[in-house]
């Protein structure tokens, strides 16, 4: 029992991760409709910049959130830049560009970082809560913080205009011009955005996986599974099925299959859930009349 | 010291002897001529190894140091290091255009266990050197059907029957888990591990976990390595998922005979991450001086090496255990061209390569050497055990041949 | 996009004319060339059979696949282990490929047709990361050879022909490529490929007219999977060696990239596509050794930057223009 | 006073293909007007070159300024709402949101929820499907919904693309019957472009009638009725 209570309590973390990370896909899906392939990379570049700023002697929250700001920066500059000129010829066209970009950031980090692991300095205090064996303070604090970007991204979406003129833009962006929505800046300010959030998953994963330029090559198809198991439209639904595959996974592998096919079977359930609910678990199903 | 220094005077005496004799007899094959030698190297500079290019960074700075310093019998090494991505067949690819098109004299550390084995017949049906290849498998040292095929380091299954045995002679009724890698590398080292319990192995080995190299931790594997009940745990992970595996031993509260394997017993980029208190206890093997370890801070062939990586690879960081692996395989391909003198055919390589006696290298720990013959193609096969006393390695017991 | 099928016989016969020419010169080309360029083309033609066929699924058909790499592994395994264990020729083991891999494809387009665009690439990727752990799961590693792999031997030329292997499996691998091809470009040109199309552009338009659009897109699937499982076998057979690793989804990827650079729904793009990923990674490597997938990747923005609509579309730009100049009335 | 909208000259393109080949009109504030044309003849592409979504040539002016080079975000922020062909709603959006982003470009939040109420006062329909996604709303509701949302603009000039398109004769005559009560309300100038020839002439004021991408007739609804040309045409009587 004990041993089962700790393969939850490690899934859930896990699954915590993948949430985080899901989470910025979500942001990146509601503001352009696509998902970016390049998103983990991001993250982990801009957790490399925390990183230099740590080890340059920042406060810890004085990093943190020049983080957030330069990753913003970031996502802006490369959509104007790279994604823009695209344009919408071509949805494969963008794909490719995602995964020039994803290469592209995996070997400069590399590159100028070297691939030793780096150890990451949580903000939590390193004793567990209430002496606890399973959980560390910082998987807690990380869904915390997973938590409060999800409230925050709710909000955002469901009360400001901002947030539903992004939405809108994204489902059609013919319509959005029409009703005075620079389409363009939405564009740019979801990455921003989807770059920022996915900057504090970064800050938040590091510590638990060290930093490296290949921490987010697993973790990136799991979250890209979370949020479509959830409903990729769906902030909630992208948690929610972040902390699914992390428990399923875990006790799948612990249990029923071991270890070695963990990742398969974790896989074949989850595309088995989408050929049952193609829209996921918690996503809205979108009625179209003819 | 001393009959290390006479052995190494009897090594040079031998060299000279052999340069000497062989001065009348300029001869080459492809990738040699008077003023130079031309070698290939497959590395996976980009990929998801592309950690391990590193390695072939090293390789190019410190051959750069060798010319500088005048080259080898007047001959400067022209190192051709291409990319593989860590794709066998990208490699077969590669090591035909090296070997067809370049027309290297050999093969020099391609590395990975995948892509050496897919050269590995070509090479030898091209009877073209493919020296010191960068993996631990077994398979590397079998000159009767392999005989232009040697490896270099201490080959994963001894490691593993090296553990094996110490656990047989301090904890005869250990309860064994083995968290490994899932691919050649971790289940190779699994086998000598079971090899070396020999029929025991089924009694004491209680649990076994795999990990992918996509995961993001390896604290499941850990926790159920724990619930086995297990008081010794074989940790055969590369560097990131051995100091998770530390961390999380350490944080639920397990406290078994922990065994690491060599691969991660770098303190700069294993123990330091997943955190020096948590590490203390830990024993591996080692053949080398690692770099951050305070014990070699004065050594005069750590300074040396110092010295070296701060002139010619100045962003290669000493934390990083590849570079000094890489540092002692390119020394030790020196004293094959040294030995091999103007003699620069393909067999000759091999010959050479296959005749190293009791050879020492600065960043080898004091006893271990360097040892092949035409029936021997394992060039390092003597380790000693350490552990971690929270600060630094601390040797134990004797060298194990 | 392709060259427009043109209305007149003659203009046809032409067409066949020039595809001849190509496949002759293609075909003294080894005799030219360095054993280790011979071989490089021969992986350059497996590469292209399988980007005609992704190309017929993603191109043609609309539907995104992100695990190729799983079918070519498939296909490819399926060659090693029938040469490796059970002595069949070569040549023998193509059929066996392309058979196993079109059922194999059709099985998996049967579930995939519930999804769409983004939970399709999901679905492939997720095959094409799991298909390299099942192949070195344990209960197989007595076909597959776990993660060792298996070793094949190269073919001789038969008949006393005076050419060697590489030469031999690049003229065998040209003539399976040039079938194929001609099959494929018959297949598209035809009323299945205007189904595709419009399976594509217009689903509900497309069943109206009475298309059976299920049936259309698992068959376009295994069709998909069979060339890429024929490709396989052939890159299986050149390279000699079968491995997980070489197999990633770094694979897949490559092929994606290989027909959106190409030209998507182009057949002659395949062949640009394959082009680019077989010699383009190596470019990267001479030009950095610090990081070479930096540059690969700009040399990929920098292709849709000039090319969005891939190599076959320039090409095709620029032959037109060409031909119009003479005066001629096409 | 300068007119409330003035074309010269415009012509507008698809790609390659041209579309427009020089059209000039003009309308009064406050009036509506219709242009009426065979398929194909350039009615839509008028409508969506008016707010910079095609590629164009020649002048455009909303009262007096020119708003030919403009992008088709910074038109609508002038008071141009544009009911597009297909009705342009925000389908996976609740009907509530589409309205909310009607009053968008106004960025006005204190106004809105009274406007959504107005809207809601000359659609009760909507009001109860408030919180439905719109894509679930049936045909007459949509069209509704996408000419109420146009009016959250407070729009100076309301250009509608077929608004009967689709819809019961008797839902017809009820979304005209508003439109006219919002012309006469708030001042709207509307610019139509209608297949049901009859209804269009019956509603407008004035009428341009659109022949291969140019006017070939332009006149005041009421003479229009009479025109031989017209009646043939397009009235088939």
């Amino acid at each position: 029992m004990d041993a089962f209570i700790a393969q939850v309590l490690s899934g859930l973390v896990t699954g915590g991760i993948y949430a985080s990370v899901a989470l910025a896909l979500v942001m990146i899906y509601q503001a352009t409709h696509l998902v970016n392939f390049a998103q983990g990379e991001l993250a982990m570049f801009c957790t490399y910049l925390a990183w230099t700023m740590l080890d340059a002697g920042f406060p810890y929250w004085a990093a943190f959130a020049a983080t957030i700001a330069l990753a913003f920066v970031c996502g802006v500059v490369i959509e104007r830049v790279v994604i823009r000129p695209i344009g919408e010829s071509s949805v494969l066209a963008v794909v490719v560009v995602f995964i020039g970009l994803l290469v592209i950031f995996n070997s400069l980090a590399g590159w100028i970082f070297t691939y030793t692991v780096k150890p990451f300095p949580s903000p939590f205090p390193a004793e567990p809560l209430f002496g606890n064996h399973y959980v560390s303070s910082h998987g807690i604090g990380a869904i915390g913080v997973t938590l409060v970007v999800l409230a925050l991204l709710y909000a955002f979406f469901r009360f400001t205009s901002l947030g539903l003129a992004m939405r809108a833009a994204a489902q059609n962006p013919v319509s959005a011009r029409l009703v005075g929505i620079r389409v363009g800046w939405t564009r740019a300010l979801g990455w921003g955005l989807a770059a920022a959030v996915g900057s504090i998953a970064g800050m938040m994963v590091a510590p638990t996986v060290y930093l490296d330029p290949n921490m987010m090559a697993g973790i990136l198809l799991y979250a890209f599974a979370a949020a479509l198991v959830g409903g990729i439209d769906n902030p909630w639904g992208a948690v929610a099925g972040g902390f699914l595959v992390g428990v399923l996974e875990n006790l799948l592998g612990a249990y029923v299959i071991g270890t070695e096919l963990k990742l398969t079977v974790a896989l074949v359930l989850i595309v088995g859930v989408l050929v049952i609910r193609p829209s996921g678990l918690f996503g809205r199903v979108t009625v179209k009349r003819v | 010291m001393k009959t290390g220094s006479l052995l190494q005077a009897t090594v040079l005496i031998g060299a000279i002897a052999l340069a000497t004799a062989s001065f009348a007899q300029k001869k080459y094959d492809p990738g040699a001529t008077d003023t130079e030698i031309k070698i290939g190297s497959i590395m996976p500079y980009s990929g998801p190894a592309s950690a391990y290019g590193q390695i072939g960074k090293l390789h190019m700075a410190y051959f750069q140091k060798i010319n500088d310093e005048g080259g080898i019998n007047g001959r400067k090494i022209k190192l051709l290091s291409v990319d593989d991505g860590y794709s066998p067949p990208k490699a077969v690819e590669m090591a035909r255009r090296l070997v067809e098109q370049d027309e290297v004299l050999f093969i020099f550390q391609s590395l990975g266990t995948p892509s050496n084995s897919a050269i590995h017949k070509y090479m030898n049906a091209k009877k073209v050197p493919h020296l010191f290849v960068a993996t631990g498998a077994t398979k590397w040292g079998d000159p009767k059907d392999f005989p232009w095929t040697m490896g270099w380091q201490p080959n994963y299954q001894t490691e593993g029957r090296i553990y094996a045995k110490d656990i047989l002679a301090t904890r005869p009724n250990a309860k064994i888990a083995v968290l490994y890698q899932n691919d050649d590398y971790g289940k190779d080292l699994l086998k000598g591990l079971k090899d070396g319990l020999g029929d025991k192995a089924g009694r004491l080995i209680v649990a076994e976990a795999t990990y992918e190299v996509s995961d993001p931790t390896v604290d499941s594997q850990i926790v159920s390595l724990k619930g086995s009940g297990a008081d010794v745990l074989i940790n055969i992970a590369t560097p990131k998922f051995a100091a998770l595996a530390i961390r999380k031993v350490h944080d639920i509260g397990w406290k078994p005979v922990h065994y690491l394997n060599n691969v991660s017993a770098s303190v700069g980029s294993v123990l330091v991450p997943a955190g020096l208190d948590k590490s203390v206890g830990l024993i591996t093997v080692a053949y080398q001086k690692d770099a951050l370890d305070t014990q070699w801070a004065n050594d005069p062939g750590m300074k040396e090496f110092v010295a070296f990586m701060a002139k010619y690879l100045p962003d290669g960081k000493l934390s990083d255990a590849l570079n000094a692996y890489g540092y002692s395989v390119a020394q030790t391909l020196v004293q094959v061209f040294k030995q091999c003198g103007n003699d620069l055919t393909r067999a000759n390589i091999m010959r050479q390569a296959a005749s190293l006696k009791d050879f020492q290298l600065p960043l080898l720990l004091p006893g271990i050497k360097i040892n092949t013959s035409p029936t021997d193609f394992y060039p390092i096969e003597s380790l000693q055990l350490q552990r971690f006393d929270g600060k630094q390695w601390v040797l134990f017991g004797k060298v194990i041949e | 996009m392709a060259a427009l099928p043109t209305d007149s016989a003659t203009a046809r016969r032409n067409q066949w004319l020039g595809l001849a020419l190509v496949v002759l010169l293609a075909a003294v080309l080894p005799f030219f060339l360095s054993n280790y360029r011979v071989f490089q083309l021969t992986l350059v033609l497996a590469y292209a059979i399988v980007l005609l066929g992704l190309n017929m699924l993603t191109g043609y058909n609309g539907q995104i696949s992100l695990g190729h790499g799983a079918f070519y592994a498939i296909g490819a395994y399926t060659a090693a282990i029938l040469m490796d264990k059970f002595g069949v020729p070569y040549w023998l083991t193509l059929p066996a490929a392309a058979a196993v891999c079109l059922v194999a494809g059709f099985l998996f387009g049967l579930p995939a047709l519930r999804l769409e665009g983004l939970y399709l690439a999901l679905a492939t990727f997720a095959l094409g990361v799991a298909l390299p752990q099942l192949l070195k799961y344990k209960h197989f590693e007595h076909w597959t050879g776990g993660v060792q792999g298996i070793v094949i031997i190269k073919p001789d030329a038969p008949f006393g022909l005076p050419v060697n292997a590489d030469q031999w499996l690049y003229l065998f691998t040209l003539g399976v490529a040039a079938l194929m091809f001609i099959l494929g470009v018959n297949l598209l040109r035809g009323r299945i490929g205007r189904a595709l199309v419009a399976i594509r552009d217009q689903p509900i338009a497309a069943e109206a007219m009475g298309v059976d659009i299920s049936l259309y897109k698992a068959l376009t699937f295994g069709v998909s999977a069979m060339y890429t499982g024929v490709g396989g076998a052939l890159g299986a057979i050149a390279v000699q060696f079968v491995a997980p690793d070489s197999f990633t989804i770094f694979l897949s990827i490559a092929f994606l990239v290989g027909i959106v650079v190409g030209g998507l729904a182009s057949v002659s793009g395949a062949i640009y596509g394959a082009l680019f990923i077989q010699f383009v990674p190596n470019i990267a490597d001479q030009i950095s050794k610090a990081a070479p997938w930096a540059i690969y990747g700009v040399f990929l923005i920098a292709c849709m930057f000039l090319m969005p609509g891939g190599i076959a579309q320039v090409v095709g730009g620029a032959w037109q223009r060409l031909r119009r100049k003479p005066g001629k009335s096409v | 006073m300068s007119a409330l909208l003035e074309a010269g000259q415009l012509e507008a393109w698809y790609g390659a293909t041209q579309v427009l080949h020089g059209v000039s009109f003009s309308m009064a504030p406050g009036s509506i007007a219709t242009l009426l044309g065979a398929n194909g003849a350039g009615k839509t592409t008028t409508l969506r070159a008016l707010c910079g979504m095609v590629r164009t040539r020649g002048a455009v002016r909303l009262d007096g300024q020119s708003i030919a080079a403009m992008a088709t975000e910074d038109i609508v922020r002038l008071g141009v709402a544009h009911v597009p062909d297909g009705r342009g709603t925000f389908l996976d959006l609740t009907t509530e949101e589409n309205l909310r982003l009607g009053g968008y470009a106004r960025g006005n939040r204190r106004e809105l929820a009274g406007d959504i109420e107005r809207m809601y006062g000359y659609f009760p329909r909507l009001k109860e499907r408030r919180a439905q996604q719109a894509g679930t709303l049936s045909g007459g509701e949509q069209q509704m919904l996408a000419i109420a949302r146009a009016l959250m603009l407070r729009p100076r000039l309301l250009l509608l693309d077929e608004p009967s398109f689709g819809l019961a004769p008797l839902l017809v005559a009820a979304i005209f019957d508003i439109l006219r009560t919002i012309n006469a309300r708030e001042k709207v100038g509307i610019l139509l472009v209608e297949q049901n020839a009859a209804l269009a002439l019956e509603l407008a004021d004035q009428v341009f009638l659109l022949e291969t991408g140019r006017i070939v007739i332009a006149g005041a609804a009421a003479t229009m009725r009479d025109n031989d040309a017209v009646r043939r045409s397009y009235l088939g009587y």
